[in-house]
């Protein structure tokens, strides 16, 4: 690309970012003066919150503890978050829309990202606003006085059908692709379509189990000795 | 551009970037001057400077010697409290040569400073050593109940020993 | 670099050649910073305590209870005195509390609560949100005194805190109420039971009026402290039939209907092994007697001293105005043939009666009915078996059949009415068959430190939300907390407005916070002849029918200057076992035995000399020794001249309208003694007895011959061998 | 003009001439030294092509990122003066600093909010940088850097909210580092836990087997230490690649 136009960056981009500078300072000291950073009573071991909850961004994380058991839903979720966020440029190996905003060139790229950046902000939204006391749902207007009661009854799937479900929805997964647009495996290669696939189907099965878990009442789609899904 | 235009142009011109800059600068005064008085805390979590050591004739000297050294409030307060004759004062424990606190020995009747060795006598003077004078003495009054109060805020130096408020008669 | 060679100097800032719309938006967002800043400067320099203290915030460190104190920031005149008038907050602490509490140890939260180290009225008042510890208001402030001078159960109700008045009225109520006959507390034990025992309850009262009495008690009784227990009709009658099955000899009724009769006689066993004369013969008996002379008896016997008939008499013992409407009739002359075979923790005193004086009160009191208490107007119970009423005999013969397994109907009744029983925790008060005591109802224990989303608020919507509301409604209202899903099983015992802050002061002392050691003052009871000595004065209602200082009954003589009068031996044998001083036919009235322990003697007598301002114990006299031709004559003045047998009475001879003199040596003082034969009118003004005007010699003679009569003398008669 | 001669005096100075090293004519040459001999300007390149100009091309968010750091390195270091990381005195230091510090108040606010706002700008800056493909060669790594950077900006407002030992914080933490304890083999309650309940990676990170004094000083030291370095070690090398790897994002 040659360099069409450039500017300068002293005074004008070093005064866009003055400005914006005291922009911020100045919504931050407004902010500051209109709202006081919380402060509840002393620390206490002996009484819990109701509810209980972990800082805004890490909210949706605690609202996946709903469907999922601690290991995944706080450890082993977001662990595959940071790991698929950080070899996505070695997977995406397509040369398009490099420094561009683009869609029609990535479209498969920013479906996925952005589905999994919404999802993130959905958990977050429900787990910080419509979750009340008991970790129940509550509507904005709905007050928290009312306390609801846990009230559900799960079953969980046998191990047998729960891994053969499973073996279908990663199978089907993966093959999907490959036979729909075959031109797709092929620009990958093997490593980099498994790892795509695998982190793509990953990321689904979230709401996939949430969407069993509140439909059907499944609390483990696979149950071992081991561990749960 | 006519000269008139230029003018005003400039003048405004000249307002705006004093409008901007200056409140800028103002700005940056108020911060510095704020986080200067952020250093300075309001209320201190300091002992009072005023304690009370109890009543007048509680001091006795013993007839062997002239002074006597009441030690109980070293610990807290460093202040040692001395009965002479007839007048009772308190000594800062403090040595007037670099701030060590010295050590009362009651049988020689000397204050040994273990810093650097100087030395001073029952009452609080300086006889041996670098130390430049004797030990300062805190305010004393008596109090409406009759007990004597120390005010550890007001010192009094060598010269201001017989000023009436440094020492309680007895 | 190459620098220097080519420099000009910009004389301007370095933005010079911005165009103007950007120099207009630096102004803008420059300005808007610099206005932002100051308004942070004042908002950091706007704070309300400044309006009380310039620069400085006043603060007390309280390094052993963890608190700093800044209330003294504005509240400067706290412990200056001279501020009285003036308005908050400078005004000086009300009452002399500071005194024994100086501000430098204490600090203000320590008593008052709130939030030490705020700075703003609301804050500092605690009056917000993520702050537990609001500040007490008003007498709820004297809760903390519980802090440090823990009270519990043991201390006697006599105890003073003085400038806590109303926290001491809160424990009183909570012990005279019995609260811990449900709830538990840290100090407290479940006392004895403080309900009437309801072991035989069957055999006492009537079915009509135990119904009316479970709907309303306080329709009959206007001052009981049994609440309403606020039962359906059904549950009433269920109560009722099981109550009424508990009759003497029958204190376990059966529980399961597989039960075998034939085993259980109710009529042969008695409580406690005292068998009670309930057999058929004893029917009828009591109305042989005169309810008139029951009447009299009743007046005369001082009966109204503890008792109280028709708004006369006194309310230490139960109201007896509609007893005919509540008992059997033949209860009253059962029980008062022997009140302690129906409740061996009965109070009344043993009035040694006769047979005859028996039948005539129990007569009299059967015909004592209030109005629109007769049989009809009772509101008939749904539950149980519809029965018009249910009479004694009846209801025995039904208790024998279902004991024999042939009224199973009723039998259902009965356990319903024994499950009700366990539930509403009657058993915390009143002791009914072998039933543990109390209803387990939440502990009490750190209920001041509880936070207000820990209490259940059920549908109340319509007071604030703390915790001192909230005890205030449990302690009235506690029925307004059932909602559809709980039943709040308190029951409404109709304490008024000042009753209830006092116990919500009470409960709101029951903290989770411990205070160091060194800041606790145990509370002691405190002693003296004159506290003993009241305790049994209050505990045998003594003034029920004597005076002391103008107060108290006038059934019998003023114990104020008994201290004088009576030698301490002779009170001590009197009142160890009473007999009559006067004769029978003249006055009726008697001291009755209230089996005193020799304890308690002891100290009502070391009251009476207390009372009287003599030492105590009493110097004893010196013995006179007089010769016998000296007692001769005085026998002589006795008998003869001034005849004074015409009244009084000596060795079984003589008139019965003074006091037997056969004793008299053992039961007055000399100096008593002498001042009366003196001058009888000067100690009581309306008595019969003349004064004599008796010449001297005629005085000593006297004096020697009555003081020589019984056992203890001051005078001796030479013995002359 | 006497006024002018004492300027020239000061600007022809030695020691003026030392410390700027450029003249203030308005020059291209004086504009392209400007950012080249200024340590903290010359983060940026001398020119920029026109559409990083434009607002809604780079949201600004990462430049936003940076400033909300700065932010809290500054509210930060202040409210450190106040507080010390003992619970006994910890929730009292928070009171204080609301009641009776001038300022305290408002220094804590502008570090809470300035915290929040510093996480909603990186994840949009995430998103921003995902939209226009700019971790594609030869950003990959620096994309990886900043992965990491958002982590480490997770941990820093993660520790930083225990630190007011409030309920909030307290319970927070707890939810937190509980799911630790759930973590596969190194966790004591996670699957195929090999640890107990003394010595697996929750164990570390609290120093105890709650959150007590050790947790509060640990996640002081973090807070405070460990993790700013962190950030700004990879900020450095972030902001470096972004220079080398073709400036602001634009195709290659």
């Amino acid at each position: 690309m040659t360099e069409k136009k450039k500017h300068l960056v002293w005074p004008d981009l070093a005064f866009m970012e003055f400005l914006t500078a005291i922009a911020l300072t100045i919504i931050l000291i407004v902010w500051g003066l209109l709202a006081n950073a919380p402060l509840l009573e002393i620390a206490s071991p002996t009484r819990s919150e109701n509810p209980s909850k972990a800082p805004w961004y890490f909210v949706g994380l605690q609202e996946l503890l709903v469907y999922f058991d601690p290991w995944i839903a706080g450890v082993m979720i977001p662990a595959i978050i940071i790991l698929c966020l950080m070899v996505i440029p070695y997977i995406d190996r397509d040369p398009h829309g490099s420094g561009e905003y683009t869609f029609s060139l990535r479209k498969l790229a920013i479906i996925n990202f952005i589905f999994g950046f919404l999802m993130w902000l959905i958990l977050i939204f429900i787990g910080y606003f419509l979750r009340g006391p008991n970790w129940q749902l509550y509507l904005p207007w709905e007050s928290w006085e009312k306390v609801k009661e846990l009230e559900e009854n799960l079953w969980s799937l046998n191990p047998e059908i729960g891994l053969i479900s499973l073996i279908i929805y990663f199978g089907l997964g993966m093959m999907m692709p490959k036979l729909i647009k075959k031109d797709f495996y092929k620009k990958c290669g093997f490593v980099r379509y498994v790892i795509i696939m695998l982190s793509i189907l990953l990321m689904y099965f979230v709401p996939v189990k949430i969407f069993l878990r509140l439909v059907f009442n499944i609390k483990y789609v696979l149950v071992t000795p081991w561990f749960n899904i | 551009m006519t000269t008139d235009i230029n003018k005003t142009g400039i003048s405004r011109r000249s307002l705006l970037q004093i409008a901007g800059w200056g409140s800028l600068l103002v700005t940056f005064g108020i911060t510095i001057g704020s986080i200067l008085r952020f250093l300075y805390p309001r209320v201190l979590f300091e002992k009072p400077s005023t304690f009370n050591i109890g009543f007048p004739d509680e001091f006795k000297t013993d007839g062997s010697t002239s002074h006597r050294v009441y030690e109980n409030w070293k610990e807290e307060q460093s202040v040692w409290v001395v009965k002479e004759r007839n007048r009772i004062y308190a000594i800062h424990a403090k040595c007037t040569h670099l701030g060590c606190t010295p050590n009362w020995f009651a049988e020689e009747g000397i204050f040994k400073c273990p810093c650097h060795g100087s030395q001073f006598r029952g009452n609080g003077v300086n006889f041996a050593g670098p130390a430049p004078r004797p030990l300062d003495r805190f305010k004393l009054s008596i109090g409406k109940d009759g007990m004597i109060i120390v005010d550890k805020s007001r010192v009094y130096t060598f010269k201001e020993f017989e000023k009436p408020e440094a020492y309680v008669e007895v | 670099m190459n620098v220097g060679a080519t420099r000009r100097v910009a004389p301007t800032f370095i933005f010079m050649k911005l165009t103007r719309n950007k120099l207009i938006l630096n102004a803008v967002f420059c300005l808007t910073l610099v206005a932002v800043i100051i308004w942070a400067l004042y908002a950091e320099y706007d704070r309300p305590w400044k309006k009380f203290q310039k620069e400085k915030i006043q603060q007390l460190r309280l390094q052993d209870l963890g608190e700093t104190d800044r209330c003294i920031t504005c509240h400067q005149g706290i412990d200056k005195p001279g501020f009285s008038n003036k308005p908050q907050p400078f005004k000086t602490h009300s009452g002399d509390y500071l005194k024994h509490h100086k501000v430098e140890k204490f600090g203000c939260v320590t008593c008052h609560e709130g939030q030490g180290a705020a700075l703003t009225v609301d804050d500092a008042h605690g009056d917000v949100k993520n702050w537990t510890k609001p500040v007490l208001k008003g007498s709820f402030a004297q809760s903390s005194c519980g802090k440090c001078h823990p009270m519990n159960h043991k201390l006697p109700l006599t105890v003073e805190l003085k400038g806590a008045p109303v926290f001491i009225q809160g424990w009183k109520l909570f012990n005279e109420y019995n609260c811990i006959g449900c709830h538990k507390l840290k100090g407290y034990e479940r006392p004895e039971r403080i309900g009437p025992a309801l072991t035989a309850i069957g055999s006492k009262v009537n079915r009509d009026w135990l119904i009316k009495w479970l709907k309303d008690p306080k329709e009959y009784l206007k001052n009981t402290k049994m609440p309403g227990p606020k039962l359906s009709d059904n549950e009433i009658g269920y109560m009722a039939d099981y109550l009424l099955s508990l009759t003497v000899g029958n204190e376990n009724p059966p529980t399961s209907p597989f039960f075998k009769g034939g085993i259980y006689s109710p009529l042969i066993r008695g409580v406690r092994g005292v068998p009670p004369p309930l057999a058929k013969g004893g029917e009828g008996e009591f109305e042989k007697g005169d309810s008139v002379e029951g009447k009299n008896l009743v007046k005369e016997l001082g009966c109204l001293g503890c008792h109280m008939i028709d708004e006369k008499g006194n309310n230490f013992a139960p109201d007896l105005s509609g007893i005919g409407n509540k008992v059997n009739a033949d209860w009253p002359y059962r029980f008062l043939k022997n009140p302690k075979a129906y409740d061996p923790k009965a109070k009344i005193p043993d009035f040694v009666m006769s047979e005859e004086e028996i039948q005539n009160i129990a007569v009299y009191l059967v015909t004592l009915k209030k109005k629109g208490r007769e049989k009809g107007d009772v509101i008939p119970a749904k539950a149980g078996i519809q029965r018009d009423n249910w009479i004694p005999g009846q209801a025995r013969n039904d208790i024998t059949k279902v004991f024999t397994g042939q009224n199973k109907f009723l039998l259902k009744n009965i356990n319903k009415g024994k499950k009700l029983v366990k539930d509403k925790g009657c058993t915390g008060c009143h002791e009914i068959e072998k039933l543990p005591a109390g209803y387990d109802a939440p502990p009490l224990d750190g209920i001041g430190s509880k936070r207000v989303d820990e209490l259940f608020w059920g549908n109340i919507t319509d007071i604030k939300k703390t915790l001192a509301d909230w005890l205030m409604m449990k302690v009235m209202h506690p029925e307004k907390f059932t909602s559809d899903k709980i039943v709040a099983r308190m029951p409404n015992y109709g304490f008024n407005e000042q009753q209830a802050k006092a116990l919500v002061t009470f409960l709101l002392g029951a903290r989770k916070d411990a205070v160091p050691v060194k800041y606790m003052k145990t509370l002691i009871e405190p002693d003296s002849p004159e506290i003993r000595g009241k305790k049994v004065f209050e505990k045998y209602n003594c003034l029920g029918c004597h005076k002391l200082n103008k107060k108290g009954g006038d059934v019998s003589v003023d114990l104020t200057k008994e201290g004088k009068k009576s030698r301490p031996d002779w009170l001590f044998a009197f009142l160890k076992t009473p007999y009559k001083i006067r004769p029978e036919p003249i006055l009726k009235a008697r001291m009755p035995d209230f089996k005193l322990s020799e304890k308690e003697i002891n100290n009502a007598i070391e009251y009476l000399a207390f009372l009287s301002e003599i030492p105590y114990p009493y110097p004893f006299e010196l013995k006179k020794e007089v010769q016998p031709e000296d007692i001769d004559d005085g026998e002589k003045l006795y008998h003869e001249i001034f005849a004074c047998v015409g009244c009084h009475r000596v060795n079984g001879r003589g008139g019965q309208v003074g006091p037997d003199h056969t004793d008299v040596a053992s039961r007055l003082t000399k100096e008593w003694f002498e001042q009366w034969l003196k001058d009888p009118q000067s100690i009581q003004s309306d008595v019969r007895m003349p004064k004599f005007k008796f010449q001297k010699w005629e005085f000593e003679a006297l004096t020697n011959y009555l003081l020589t009569l019984g056992k203890y003398r001051f005078v001796q008669v030479k013995k002359t061998d | 003009m006497k006024g002018k001669n004492l300027r020239n005096k000061i600007t022809d100075s030695q020691i003026y001439k030392s410390v700027f090293r450029h003249t203030y004519t308005d020059t291209k040459e004086n504009r392209t030294l400007q950012i080249k001999s200024n340590v903290f300007l010359h983060l940026h390149p001398v020119k920029i092509p026109s559409h990083a100009m434009k607002i809604r091309f780079t949201w600004c968010m990462g430049g936003i990122t940076f400033f909300m750091f700065l932010v809290e390195v500054i509210t930060g270091i202040l409210l450190m003066f106040y507080y010390r990381p003992v619970p006994e005195y910890v929730y009292l230091d928070m009171k204080y600093l609301e009641f009776d510090v001038p300022f305290g108040i408002i220094l804590r606010n502008l570090h809470r909010w300035a915290a929040h706002l510093m996480l909603v700008t990186i994840m949009l800056h995430m998103l921003r940088v995902f939209l226009t493909g700019s971790y594609k060669p030869p950003r990959e790594f620096n994309w990886v850097i900043g992965v990491v950077l958002l982590v480490t900006t997770f941990l820093l407002s993660f520790t930083g909210y225990l630190l007011p030992w409030d309920q909030l914080a307290y319970w927070a933490i707890t939810v937190g580092t509980n799911m630790i304890r759930a973590a596969p083999v190194i966790g004591h309650e996670g699957p195929f836990a090999l640890l107990n309940k003394y010595n697996d990676v929750r164990f570390m990170i609290l120093g105890g087997t709650e959150i007590g004094a050790n947790a509060l000083l640990r996640f002081y030291v973090l807070h405070i230490m460990a993790l700013p370095a962190a950030a700004i070690i990879f900020m450095a090398v972030h902001f470096w690649r972004i220079r080398k790897d073709g400036g602001i994002s634009r195709p290659l």
